[in-house]
């Protein structure tokens, strides 16, 4: 089902969500966007072609969350209750919702299941908002998404200029749409000429196919500390990437609580054993871990890439690393050096 | 700035070819948008890829402390980063004659935030020059006056020349006027207790502890920080007011009497959080106490390294502290 | 208890020449005084005051010996020029710099540290408590969660 | 789209209680704590589940979690028992903790010994210091009556760096008695009241030269003493599918979500850490 919401009842039409749902939607924090409850004053931040600088994978997997209590009198530890809220998130770009379905096969899948981020889930609907003009920095079309690409979406709006087209993807989203006037074959077919520009308008930023089998015969080569020479070891591309959910337990022991908090391969102490041998001691072994985990190991999980192309660490990366770039030189270096001799 | 990097690439392809330096510690050219690259040249070839523009954002004397000491270091340094070098020189990071300091007298560095608020992320290429910067974006090409892309350090800047090179490219420029850095933390001062702390409770709890900052800061070398010990575990390591009040104060805290002002901790920020008005609070402070700046010269121990018994005058008897 | 201003007190083990002084502060300290003994001040790390104030101090006392009566020789000047510096920098940020007090003693002080203590405490109170960098008063105090 | 909003939280340790608590070494660096269940229920969960060479993580709130091999094997009786090397702030706390004092578990984890793979066959167990204890489980579990007649010749060599560092003296003392089984320790530095094997576990190995036929080599020390074990195990004709290690590496969640144990696409708490070093050398070298 197709619908069709001109742009100045797209407030009133979120007011009317707030009635049910508690609504999320980027706007305006200093000079990024962010995902904030909607209000009646709020001013959205939809034009930006770039996501949201701080990923919406936290608002399903806070950076910082006590997950178990402390009972002093029984000196044992009781687990926090994790409650379900309804919730819209409004105006989420594709890359950044399929990144949540790729969190999904982490936290969601197998056993050992993660009941808070279950909980946030199950209640929550993903509204996306495509992009006509993807940035310099973003290569959802080399990863196998795309401007509008739906996976993980509940409904996906593409911005037709004065109007958006609302294409329905799930059931339990029907009711968010009821009363809209259903678009017409012409706005259809506009909306499916501003899809198809807005995919090519990206070219592949590397050669997906073969990439993983390349990668894994290069991981002992020496391409990887050239690669990472400049690397600060910092974290910043782990925690603003919508698919890194590695995490580290601790005891915050005067909150009573044993918090969950974001971790990165970046950092020494992440691997540091307590014989204080560290089987990656250098940023080289770390920058490959995180290369190689998106796209080899994550593969062998769940057969997907653990990548979406958002660009976040190529925008923010304080020394100028892109992957798109690193993974370039990554396969080069393969087909020269590992078929010269 | 063509005509800067070619003086640099050649002093570079002297200093390698010559053996005098086991590698060249600058920038080369860009892959994401805005950002040149700081880079270890060790033959002459490679010297094609150096650039130097006003976007070479990172102090490079933040690579100095990955070197072993016996490393033979030729390095790119504009003000800042030559009073770092000192700094860590004087901390016995690196013994001073194994370095060669290439001087350029900087002017000033372009704050990657400020071109993207008036040009967009979409940035193709770029084009610096000395007072416009010229920005390809999809649509449309813009000429920015450079001045006012500054980053906000360099806008206070008061040594922009290199202080103890071994060589200077292109011509010493004017200091900086002192007042400029002062006037910033007395303005910060005048406000009341409780704006003070909102505006650092409201800067501190954007952290998202990625440490950018720390990776990005020169002085910044300890094999172990603070926020890593577990035995005691004196900070919360989550993004608790309580963790991000910690690490803030004790950060800048650390930087007393050792940081240069040269404000790579703000433009490494991925949250746009200020930080220079606590260093520079501490280094007025150090100033009006012990008239040290750090970096000036690479002998000069740093005030809390330095205490003598002529203290003794502030310590007063019975009674508040002076 | 709860009336009164909370106060660390980090004492240096050698700054209190009288034995009665000692035995006062070791066993006779008010409750709302929260005693810390170093070996000296010069092994006072802000984070320890930083700690103390995160954990809802209202004040701070820092006593330690006059220069060239420290036991360690130069501990007491390194911990004042970090330590004051540290005081100012608080301030800086809110923490008012009236909550921190340096006691240096003399040999022959006699029972100053409780006249200076209870002088600190009417200051305190006269402050009223200091909330603003208060984020880690421990639960069983009534402490915020996060 | 995930469906059952709240299963389970994996990481709420069970409660436990110290039972039992007493040195294993005379330098008191390790120490034998063997914990009871609070809840019968737990007990019941765990030895479904349990197999030898499985550990857990054991939550000592305040300072955190330690994974630590279990060395006990379930006919032994309805606890579990952890040998801890005294080392950080948490095996510093377990090695405080006094017998009735509560704290948690969580396990078991990790796959455990292919017991059902190594049916008929000999079985060469080759441990070295604290890691030995998953190997004393083994071995327990093995030398139970009903277990034994599934397994053919059993040898068990043992190499600690002093003889105040051997772990379960008076039990391993008793095996020097037993007629299904061949018992070997050795210590690096020769010690007047010492009259076994003197050297390092790889030497020892090749002087005792195990057969290869029909047999399952499974080995368990320091990196140092794996890294030269192997490779002599290699040499004296074990293919790599029967020889198995048990890895560690730095672990936070235990059950493969944290992300930090992993040697290329395998997690060591997951899919380990009990690998045969066929599997390893598939893998990359990332330990």
């Amino acid at each position: 089902m197709k619908y069709i919401l001109p742009k100045h009842e797209l407030n009133a039409l979120l007011e009317r969500w707030s009635a049910e749902y508690a609504v999320l939607a980027p706007q305006k924090a200093g000079a990024y966007s962010e995902f904030l409850p909607f209000t009646a004053q709020s001013e959205l931040c939809l034009e930006e072609p770039h996501n949201t600088r701080y990923p919406p994978k936290a608002l399903f997997f806070p950076q910082s969350e006590a997950i178990l209590k402390y009972k002093r009198n029984l000196g044992q530890l009781e687990s926090i209750e994790a409650v379900p809220q309804k919730r819209v998130i409004f105006g989420i770009r594709p890359c950044d919702a399929k990144a949540v379905t790729l969190l999904d096969t982490v936290f969601a899948e197998g056993d050992n299941q993660d009941p808070f981020w279950l909980a946030r889930r199950a209640e929550t609907l993903l509204i996306g908002l495509g992009c006509n003009e993807p940035g310099a920095t973003c290569f959802c079309t080399s990863t196998e998404s795309g401007p509008f690409h739906t996976d993980g979406l509940d409904a996906l709006l593409t911005d037709l200029g004065g109007e958006y087209l609302i294409e329905l993807l799930s059931e339990r989203a029907a009711g968010l749409f009821s009363g809209l006037e259903s678009a017409s074959s012409a706005q259809q077919e506009n909306a499916q000429a501003v899809q198809t520009a807005a995919e090519q308008a990206l070219p592949k930023a590397f050669e997906l196919d073969g990439l993983k089998d390349k990668l894994d015969r290069v991981f002992d080569q020496d391409v990887w500390a050239q690669l990472s020479e400049s690397c600060l070891g910092c974290g910043i591309c782990t925690f603003l990437c919508p698919t890194c959910f590695c995490f580290d337990l601790v005891d915050e022991a005067q909150r009573d609580t044993r918090v969950r908090n974001w971790d990165t391969c970046m950092f020494r102490v992440y691997s540091l054993e307590a014989s204080a041998h560290n089987p990656r001691p250098t940023r080289k072994e770390r920058t490959r871990q995180r290369l190689m985990h998106k796209y080899s190991y994550w593969w062998e999980h769940a057969g997907k890439l653990g990548c979406t192309g958002c660009g976040r660490c190529v925008r923010y990366c304080p020394v100028g690393l892109d992957i798109r770039a690193m993974l370039r030189k990554a396969s080069a270096y393969e087909s020269e050096a590992l078929h010269a001799n | 700035m063509t005509e800067m990097e070619a003086k640099i690439r050649t002093e570079a392809a002297r200093l390698l070819s010559e053996g005098l330096v086991d590698v060249v510690v600058a920038f080369r050219k860009e892959d994401a948008p805005l950002r040149p690259q700081p880079a270890f040249f060790t033959n002459v070839e490679d010297l094609e890829n150096l650039v130097y523009n006003g976007l070479c954002a990172n102090n490079l004397a933040n690579y100095l402390t990955r070197f072993p000491q016996e490393t033979r270091i030729g390095m790119l340094v504009r003000g800042c980063e030559n009073r770092s070098v000192n700094a860590l020189v004087v901390e016995k990071q690196h013994s001073r004659q194994n370095l060669y300091l290439i001087g350029i007298p900087c002017t000033g560095i372009i704050d990657w935030r400020k071109v993207v608020a008036l040009t967009g992320e979409d940035i193709l290429t770029y084009e610096d020059s000395a007072h416009t910067l010229t920005v390809r974006a999809r649509h449309q090409t813009f000429a920015l006056p450079r001045q006012e892309l500054l980053h906000s350090s360099c806008l206070r800047c008061v040594h922009p020349n290199p202080l103890s090179a071994d060589i200077v490219l292109g011509e010493m420029l004017p200091e900086g006027d002192p007042a400029l850095i002062r006037e910033r933390v007395e303005s910060f001062e005048a406000l009341t207790r409780s704006e003070r702390t909102a505006y650092f409770k409201q800067e501190a709890e954007r952290c998202i502890r990625c440490y950018a900052c720390r990776e990005a800061c020169p002085m910044c070398y300890c094999e172990e920080c603070f926020v890593d010990h577990n035995a005691p575990r004196w900070t919360e390591s989550g993004t608790t007011p309580a963790g991000t009040h910690a690490w803030h104060i004790i950060r800048a805290f650390h930087q007393t009497g050792r940081c240069t002002s040269c404000g790579a901790c703000e433009r490494a920020c991925p949250m746009d959080i200020q930080m220079t008005y606590l260093t520079d609070k501490l280094g007025k402070d150090m100033w009006d106490s012990y008239q040290f700046a750090a970096g000036m010269d690479d002998q000069t121990q740093p005030p809390f390294a330095s205490f003598t018994l002529d203290d003794k005058k502030h310590f007063q008897v019975g009674g508040k502290q002076s | 208890m709860d009336n009164k201003p909370k106060i660390a007190f980090f004492q240096c083990q050698w700054c209190l020449y009288a034995p009665e002084d000692q035995e006062w502060v070791d066993s006779r300290l008010p409750e709302n005084i929260h005693l810390i003994k170093v070996p000296c001040t010069g092994r006072i790390d802000p984070l320890f005051v930083l700690n103390a104030v995160q954990g809802g101090a209202d004040g701070v006392v820092i006593s330690g010996c006059l220069p060239e009566k420290c036991h360690f020789k130069e501990g007491n000047l390194a911990a004042r020029r970090q330590l004051v510096e540290f005081t100012s920098f608080l301030d800086y940020i809110g923490y008012d710099q009236e909550r921190v007090r340096f006691v240096w003693l003399d040999l022959q002080d006699r029972g100053r540290i409780q006249r200076e203590l209870a002088d600190f405490e009417s200051q305190i109170s006269r402050l009223g408590p200091a909330e603003s960098l208060a984020t880690r008063v421990p639960l069983s105090e009534g402490g915020a969660n996060d | 789209m995930p469906t059952n909003p709240s299963p389970r939280n994996p990481y709420q340790p069970t409660p436990m209680r110290v039972l039992r608590a007493y040195y294993e070494s005379t330098d008191r660096s390790l120490k034998t704590l063997e914990l009871s269940f609070e809840n019968h229920a737990d007990s019941q969960a765990f030895f479904k589940k349990f197999n030898p060479g499985q550990f857990c993580q054991l939550s000592v709130f305040g300072k955190g979690e330690s994974p630590l091999g279990v060395a006990s094997a379930a006919w032994e009786g309805d606890f579990v028992r952890f040998t801890i090397q005294r080392m950080g702030s948490v095996t510093k706390a377990l090695h405080d903790l006094k017998p009735g004092d509560p704290l948690g578990m969580r396990g078991p984890l990790g796959n455990g010994f292919p017991l059902a793979d190594w049916k008929g066959k000999n079985l060469v167990i080759i441990g070295g210091g604290c890691a030995f204890s998953t190997l004393y489980a083994l071995t327990k579990h093995v030398q139970h009556p009903q277990n034994r007649p599934d397994f053919g010749q059993l040898v068990v060599i043992y190499g600690a760096r002093s003889s105040g560092l051997c772990m379960y003296k008076h039990d391993i003392q008793s095996w020097y008695q037993r007629d299904d089984m061949e018992v070997h320790q050795a210590i690096d530095v020769p010690e007047e009241t010492w009259d076994h094997h003197v050297g390092y576990v790889p030497d020892v190995v090749k002087q005792i030269a195990p057969s290869p036929a029909n047999a399952v080599a499974i080995v368990c020390g320091p990196p140092i003493m794996t890294k030269f074990t192997l490779p002599a195990l290699v040499s004296l004709g074990f293919p790599p599918e029967t020889i198995f290690t048990s890895l560690e590496k730095r672990m936070k969640c235990g059950i493969g979500k944290c992300g930090r144990c992993n040697i290329g696409s395998k997690y060591i708490c997951k899919d380990g850490p009990v690998f045969s070093l066929a599997e390893l050398n598939a893998l990359p070298a990332d330990i």
